[in-house]
């Protein structure tokens, strides 16, 4: 019948592709399990790119494992640890001088060379690059010699040039200069030469291979090198699917919130963390509740006083996060900031989950419920109901609002939980459309001034296109002021760099433009069934960041790579 | 029949011209700017943003006029550019897209096919008596009405959580790199399984159930009764109703392709296997509309493309066509 | 004695009870005899000729028996009746028009019907040209598919089809109810022409349409409301009628040869009686004009002259000729 | 038959046929939870009422999620979500169905072939695709537009089927006689063929349903589906992004698509029950 010889024709004709395909079939070979370290955590998409100048979401470890930066930055100590360079400091309070490491080759046996440091900073002059912004107060770069350098600026600021310098990976001149802008902006750079410890070995749309590179530098400047022959790094095509990989230990290192982990962590498995117990992870960065100052009642700041004693903290805490994330203090500084916290400032003016007085103050500022629905009117009886977003999928997040918004009912806030779409929250931040919503844009860095001038960005209307935070809007010339003084405080000068913080915290704490809820963690589940010698809080263990993450690499993860050892 | 044909290929024009407005239309009448999105996630310093975001708005050619970018986007269709992907930046859109396909025909091809030839013959069998249609036929029900991502979810669980022998997730071994060996080839095969099973047996069931209902009328056609007189065999009887219930089958294998891939799509993300389903939920969950565009197009392509083929098969197997009439039913 | 009908009886079943659509019927058909089968629709004409030849349900067999060339007919056993299926009794049916399979080249389907009934095909096959060219059917039929062909080429391909083995009954259903005059002669005469040729012994032609039974049968059989009303020879019947109904279905007929479709007789006052509950004794007699006391009973189907018989009182009854 | 007695017929059979009695059934039993659940539980869907990742328990009769909700709570509202959805979206299909289907078939002729055409369009397009790009940008979605969308999608085969059905009706006299007395179409429609077609729609309608409801498990699935809300396939979609099936959580991700593959299951055989009810000539096969 006409069905059946049509199928078997069908058949015929696969199998005898099959075979012919097979026909010189030689027996692959996977990567050898005890050489190679699979990570996860970073890409969450094939890999696109390998441009050290698109730091979204380029290749993960194309900044530390491909192109290094000039010093490496260790949050945990506070320290600068030379690099690319040998040393730095500044010869006066407007001049950089750079000494620019010996003997570094790139992967294609060229010197790295001080002219391959200026080419790169130059480069932000003819191209919109990330270091575009930093010749607005940068003049010029002196080269003297293949290895000496002095920046010139036309005003420095301390704060962030200490940033730049373990953030701007170094590209090799005899490559980069023969393209465009637009090449140099958004190319995708396949198969990166860069100086670091490995090379660009494989990709395809799961993962992407990195293989050692044998004479990377450090073996023989510092006697480092790293332990994997191989690393893989896996696509997060979905958390279930991550968390699996993770319990069965195919996965070394994962980067990802897991979902539910929390109770894994203690059970059975072959999981290691930083901290052995609660919080189990490093704190990344501060997860925060935006406010937008420009709607009513939000503007008024006992309303904001009372909306931040009325969030349970501890309870996101505890049951959203299973004890994985720690409550942020009053600053919102994270913990390795802790010694800008003015201790004295959060005893007077500091807030922290108290219902009663939530109550209180929304009475003594004369918002009560009029029409007896059970929410509170406005002084001038208004209704009041806020909506609080954050993007639809984001778990941990959604579940972390139903608390608050049920939270903020329970002492009479009319607040509801809603989820848009990732652009439609986007865009209700930017545009400052929206009520109330969870932002965490703050990563971990080598000075609070990067927190506050997020959220004390001052150029309000500029907020769209450049997204530099502050998207409540708050508007206080005095406060933005301070924190630009901040930025010109020489990174050395502690005491002066605390003063200026401590009124900044006053501003802070007294008008309440944001509320500081807790500190999301640098998601580190390391699995000890293949390798040992992780990261760890423990005396004697290497205190590093076990992190795969974009700009973390230069916070000492590569460090880690080299404590490694094979089991 | 040619008149049949002009027609066939006018509508398949017209649906292709359609689409494509829609796709284009769509994204951009919607909320959110999707460079605002990319600057979002390549968390620069806002100094250094703003000149950025001007750039891309340029290299998006968001900047000109809409109809302009209308032009545009069918001048660059017709080049075989579906633009640059946000997600992937800066990735070409129809680079990401060949790289999933052959997941997609590895996994749809032998499970449509395969389901339609045993669904049908199962159909048949089950239609044989009513004992047999008491019995047998449920399990199609069952399976027909049974969602694809469930169905999917019971078998990953069962076979790669509880009991372990399969993999489910990916399209191979994440030691591996693609390579002609039979390592690999074993590795694919492996990954390949549950995801095919999944959706072979939904769509089994409902050609079971469409056939054993279609062979029901037929069984009680003219032309059989007139056999019946003629004291022709029930094999005989039924092997004429058997294909002739196949014809309204194949043209419902066309108006199954839309449903169908809806269901790949919900088994790859289930089995997180690399194909375009996995792709258009990416492109969805990071709004990179230009990916979902070229996705959308592909798959408008592919089911334009099935459907003739599908057309052409019916030609050949219904005479009514072929006489110049219309071989719809 | 071709066909041999006793007391047969067959109802359906529905869920308000059995309709009596066959009763007592006893008739015969001799050798080479086209006996005409009229009445109204619903009279039980059809049902008869399926209960011949394929009897299954809802139909169901009641009683009585058939015997076709003095052998019995197992109409009651589906399978046992395949044995005499085409070969012996033989059917054109009322659906002649959608009765070929249309997705098979009609040779294509005979030929496997043939072999699925175990005839040879290759000494067949030059009989069934011969017949096509008979009926005025080019050989091309053959490998074409029922959809080229005309609604008379189908019937007469049906017709030769049905006919191919050579049956000793064929029953023709209605096969000119679909037809326009010319075409409707021309089938009548062909169903002669087979005869004479022997292709069929003898031959049932059901209808409604006594003008073409005027023409083409030897006999005619009237029924009313399940049961036989009379029977003789188409002169007999046509020019003199004994049974009421007969006379006012003669009378109400334009003159002959004028075709009419229409299936309720306007001449005759009232309606059929409905067959779920039909009334006890004569069937007609509530239209029958000339109705009498007996006719509370039931008249028995009588032979008043040299076969013509009559199920009324009033001939059997009174007459004293018989 | 008169009408009357017909429809003691179909009474006599529909209450004889198994595939209906059977398919009806969990139907109904469905349909019932989904009215009482609510009162059943003394919880709210997304309310956190117990530690995490709870086993099922006489208290937590189909045990909790990862964050403590009470899957049983979202159980039985999910189902009423399931049964608003299918009930609207299928409602919507069948509507435009039968509007475009009549239409196309009494009128023929040329609105026929612009009719059929635009329907050919629809069933080409790949309709999930398109109702997921439309539903990627709405920012925030409930269960109305879902039904829409899905209505304004589903209606195709539905159109082609009764357009045929139409079409063979068109030809018999009652409807000649409607037009020869110079009714309107649309009378003629409403008060000549629905009539007359009404078992058929019903088919329609069932089909429709069971579809909608799997279309809307699809797009929840994919988390499309209503932003603020519960439904069975939001379920599943939560139980995987919370890793339900690594770490064996059954209770989370087994009941929702149960429930939809019992209903919508059951809703086919109704359908094929009904059928055989309606033709005479399935009933003895």
């Amino acid at each position: 019948m006409w069905s059946r010889t049509r199928l078997v024709l069908c058949m015929l004709l696969a199998v005898s592709v099959i075979l012919g395909l097979t026909g010189g079939l030689v027996l692959g070979q996977a990567f050898p399990r005890n050489e190679t370290l699979y990570t996860g955590g970073k890409q969450w998409g094939p890999v696109s790119n390998w441009n050290p100048f698109m730091a979204g979401n380029q290749a993960m470890g194309t900044i530390g494992l491909c192109y290094e930066t000039l010093f490496l930055y260790d949050p945990l100590t506070d320290q600068f640890i030379p690099w690319l360079a040998e040393s730095g400091k500044w010869l006066s309070s407007t001049v950089y001088e750079l000494k620019v490491r010996q003997g570094v080759k790139w992967s294609d046996g060229q010197p790295l060379t001080a002219a391959d440091v200026k080419f790169t900073f130059d480069l932000g002059k003819t191209a919109a690059l990330n270091i575009t912004s930093l010749w607005d107060w940068l003049d010029n770069i002196v080269q003297v010699g293949d290895y000496y350098l002095e920046f010139h600026f036309k005003q420095a600021l301390y704060q962030e040039w200490a940033n730049n310098l373990y953030n701007i990976a170094i590209v090799p001149q005899h490559i980069w200069a023969s393209r465009n802008a637009t090449t140099v902006s958004t190319g995708a750079n396949e198969n990166p030469i860069g100086s670091g410890p490995y090379l660009f070995f494989a990709v395809d749309q799961v993962k992407m291979v990195w293989v050692r590179n044998d004479n990377w530098w450090a073996k023989t400047a510092l006697g480092k090198s790293v332990a994997p022959k191989y690393i893989v790094d896996l696509v997060n095509t979905s958390n279930e699917n991550s968390l699996g990989l993770v319990l069965q230990g195919q996965e070394d290192l994962n980067n990802n919130y897991l979902p539910g982990i929390s109770t894994l962590l203690l059970g059975g498995y072959a999981l290691h963390t930083y901290f052995p117990g609660a919080p189990y992870h490093l704190a990344a960065n501060t997860a925060w509740l935006d406010i937008n100052l420009q709607k009513k009642p939000m503007g008024d700041v006992n309303f904001r006083k009372a909306l931040a004693y009325a969030i349970n903290v501890a309870d996101i805490v505890s049951r959203d996060y299973g004890n994985m994330v720690q409550a942020a203090n009053a600053t919102g500084l994270l913990p390795t900031w802790d010694k800008y916290v003015d201790q004295a400032v959060i005893n007077s003016l500091g807030t922290s989950y108290d219902p009663v007085k939530a109550k209180q103050t929304l009475t003594a500022a004369g918002y009560k419920d009029v029409n007896g629905d059970g929410f509170v009117e406005a002084p001038d009886g208004s209704k009041i109901a806020l909506k609080i977003i954050v993007p639809n999928g984001w778990s941990d997040w959604m579940a972390a609002i139903q608390i608050i918004s049920s939270n903020a009912q329970a002492v009479g806030i009319n607040v509801q939980p809603n989820y848009p779409d990732f652009n439609g929250y986007l865009d209700a931040r930017l545009n400052g459309t929206f009520d109330l919503a969870i932002d965490n844009q703050q990563q971990i860095s080598n000075t609070p001034w990067s927190y506050y001038h997020f959220i004390f960005y001052d150029k309000l209307a500029d907020i769209p296109s450049t997204q530099g935070g502050n998207y409540g809007r708050y508007n206080n010339p005095t406060a933005f002021a301070l924190v630009s003084q901040l930025d010109k405080v020489p990174t050395s000068d502690l005491a002066g760099m605390k003063a200026v913080i401590s009124q900044i915290q006053t501003i802070q704490l007294t008008d309440l433009p944001i509320i500081p809820l807790w500190y999301n963690g640098m998601w580190a589940q390391m699995s000890t069934a293949y390798w040992t010698g992780w990261p760890s809080s423990a005396d004697g263990d290497a205190h590093y960041l076990p992190v795969t993450w974009n700009g973390y690499w230069n916070m000492t993860s590569i460090l880690m790579l080299c404590n490694l050892t094979a089991k | 029949m040619s008149k049949y044909f002009r027609r066939k290929l006018f509508i398949y024009v017209l649906t292709f011209f359609l689409a494509v407005t829609i796709d284009w239309l769509i994204p951009r009448f919607m909320p959110g700017n999707p460079i605002q999105v990319l600057i979002a996630r390549a968390n620069l310093k806002a100094e250094s943003a703003k000149v950025v975001y001007s750039y891309y708005m340029r290299a998006f050619g968001l900047d000109v006029p809409i109809w302009n970018q209308y032009a545009n986007f069918w001048n660059a269709l017709f080049h075989g550019d579906f633009g640059t992907s946000l997600w992937l930046f800066p990735q070409p859109v129809i680079k990401i897209i060949l790289r999933a396909v052959p997941y997609d025909i590895l996994l749809l091809l032998p499970a449509i096919l395969l389901s339609w030839f045993a669904g049908n013959k199962f159909g048949a069998f089950a239609a044989r008596s009513k004992w047999l249609d008491n019995t047998v036929s449920p399990l199609g029900y069952v399976l027909t009405a049974t969602p694809y991502m469930w169905l999917g979810m019971l078998l990953a669980w069962t076979f790669g959580i509880v009991l372990r022998v399969l993999p489910f997730s990916g399209a191979y071994s994440y030691a591996l790199m693609p390579t002609l060996s039979w390592i690999f080839i074993w590795s694919l095969l492996e990954h390949w399984i549950l995801p095919f099973v999944s959706l072979f047996m939904v769509m089994f069931g409902g050609w079971a159930i469409g056939m054993r209902n279609m062979i029901i009328y037929e069984l009680e056609a003219d032309y059989s009764h007139y056999l019946e007189t003629l004291g022709a065999p029930r094999r005989l009887i039924r092997r004429y109703a058997f294909r002739n219930a196949l014809l309204p089958q194949i043209t419902g294998l066309a108006l199954q392709l839309g449903v169908i891939v809806a269901g790949a799509l919900v088994t790859e993300i289930v089995f997180s296997y690399p194909g375009i389903g996995y792709l258009i939920l990416q492109a969805i969950q990071n709004h990179d509309y230009f990916l979902l565009q070229g996705c959308f197009l592909f798959v408008i392509i592919g089911v334009l493309l099935a459907n003739l083929a599908i057309d052409v098969t019916y030609v050949l197997v219904d005479p009514r066509t072929r006489t110049g009439m219309q071989g719809e039913r | 004695m071709s066909l041999q009908v006793d007391d047969l009886t067959l109802y359906y079943q529905t869920l308000h009870g059995d309709v009596k659509a066959l009763e007592g019927a006893t008739f015969s058909v001799a050798d080479g005899e086209i006996m005409g089968l009229a009445g109204e629709s619903g009279c039980g004409k059809s049902t008869l000729a399926n209960g011949l030849i394929l009897l299954k349900p809802p139909m169901r067999f009641v009683h009585g028996s058939v015997r076709l060339d003095d052998e019995e007919l197992p109409v009651w056993d589906t399978d046992r009746m395949d044995a005499f299926r085409f070969r012996r009794i033989s059917i054109v049916p009322q659906y002649a028009m959608n009765a070929l399979n249309p997705t098979r080249k009609i040779g294509k389907m005979t030929v496997e019907l043939l072999r699925s009934r175990k005839v040879d095909v290759r000494s067949t096959l030059p009989e069934l040209e011969r017949r096509l060219d008979l009926v005025g059917l080019s050989h091309e039929v053959l490998g074409m598919y029922p959809i080229e062909l005309s609604g008379g080429m189908k019937q007469r391909m049906v017709m030769v089809l049905s006919t191919l083995l050579d049956p000793s009954l064929l029953m023709a259903d209605e096969i000119t109810s679909a037809l326009d005059v010319s075409t409707q002669k021309a089938v009548a005469r062909m169903l002669v022409e087979f005869r004479d040729r022997r292709f069929v012994k003898s031959l049932m032609v059901i209808t409604h349409d006594l003008s073409i039974l005027n023409q083409i049968a030897d006999s005619i059989l009237i029924m009313y409301a399940g049961r036989l009303a009379e029977k003789g020879s188409t002169d007999r019947i046509i020019n003199a009628p004994r049974h009421p109904y007969t006379r006012l279905l003669i009378a109400s007929l334009p003159k002959v040869g004028v075709r009419h479709r229409q299936t309720r007789l306007t001449g005759i006052p009232g309606s059929p009686p409905f067959l779920l509950h039909p009334p006890v004794g004569c069937r007609f007699r509530e239209r029958c004009p000339a109705a009498l006391p007996e006719c509370g009973e039931e008249p028995p189907f009588v032979e008043i002259e040299k076969g013509h018989y009559v199920a009324c009182w009033r001939e059997s009854g009174t007459d004293a000729e018989a | 038959m008169t009408q009357q007695k017909k429809r003691r017929e179909f009474a006599y059979f529909a209450l004889r046929n198994n595939k209906l009695r059977i398919g009806v059934a969990i139907v109904f039993l469905f349909m019932v939870l989904a009215l009482v659940g609510p009162w059943l539980t003394h919880y709210k869907p997304r309310e956190f009422v117990a530690p995490g990742a709870q086993h099922p328990s006489s208290q937590f009769w189909m045990g909790t999620t990862s964050l403590g909700e009470d899957v049983f709570t979202q159980f039985v509202y999910g189902l009423r979500a399931t049964f608003i959805v299918g009930l609207l979206g299928g409602g919507l299909g069948t509507l435009i169905g039968i509007l475009i289907g009549f239409v196309a078939g009494y009128r023929g002729g040329m609105v026929d072939e612009l009719l059929n055409m635009f329907t050919n369009i629809v069933l080409v397009i790949p309709s999930l695709v398109v109702l997921l790009i439309i539903a990627a940008y709405l920012e925030v979605r409930g269960f109305l537009f879902e039904s829409l969308f899905i209505g304004f999608f589903a209606w195709p085969w539905a159109a082609r089927a009764i357009r045929a059905q139409t079409f063979s009706l068109r030809s018999r006299e009652f409807v000649d006689l409607a037009r020869l007395s110079g009714m309107k179409p649309l009378r003629t429609i409403v008060t000549e063929i629905a009539p007359n077609m009404m078992s058929y729609l019903l088919l329609v309608f069932i089909l429709q349903f069971g579809g909608a409801i799997l279309t809307a498990a699809t797009l929840d699935f994919i988390g499309l589906g209503p932003t603020n809300a519960v439904s069975l396939g939001l379920m599943m979609n939560n139980a995987v992004i919370w890793g339900a099936l690594i770490l064996g959580m059954w209770w989370w991700f087994i009941p929702p698509g149960l429930a939809i593959t019992a209903i919508v299951g059951a809703l086919y055989v109704t359908n094929v029950g009904l059928d055989e009810v309606f033709n005479p000539k399935l009933r003895e096969m």
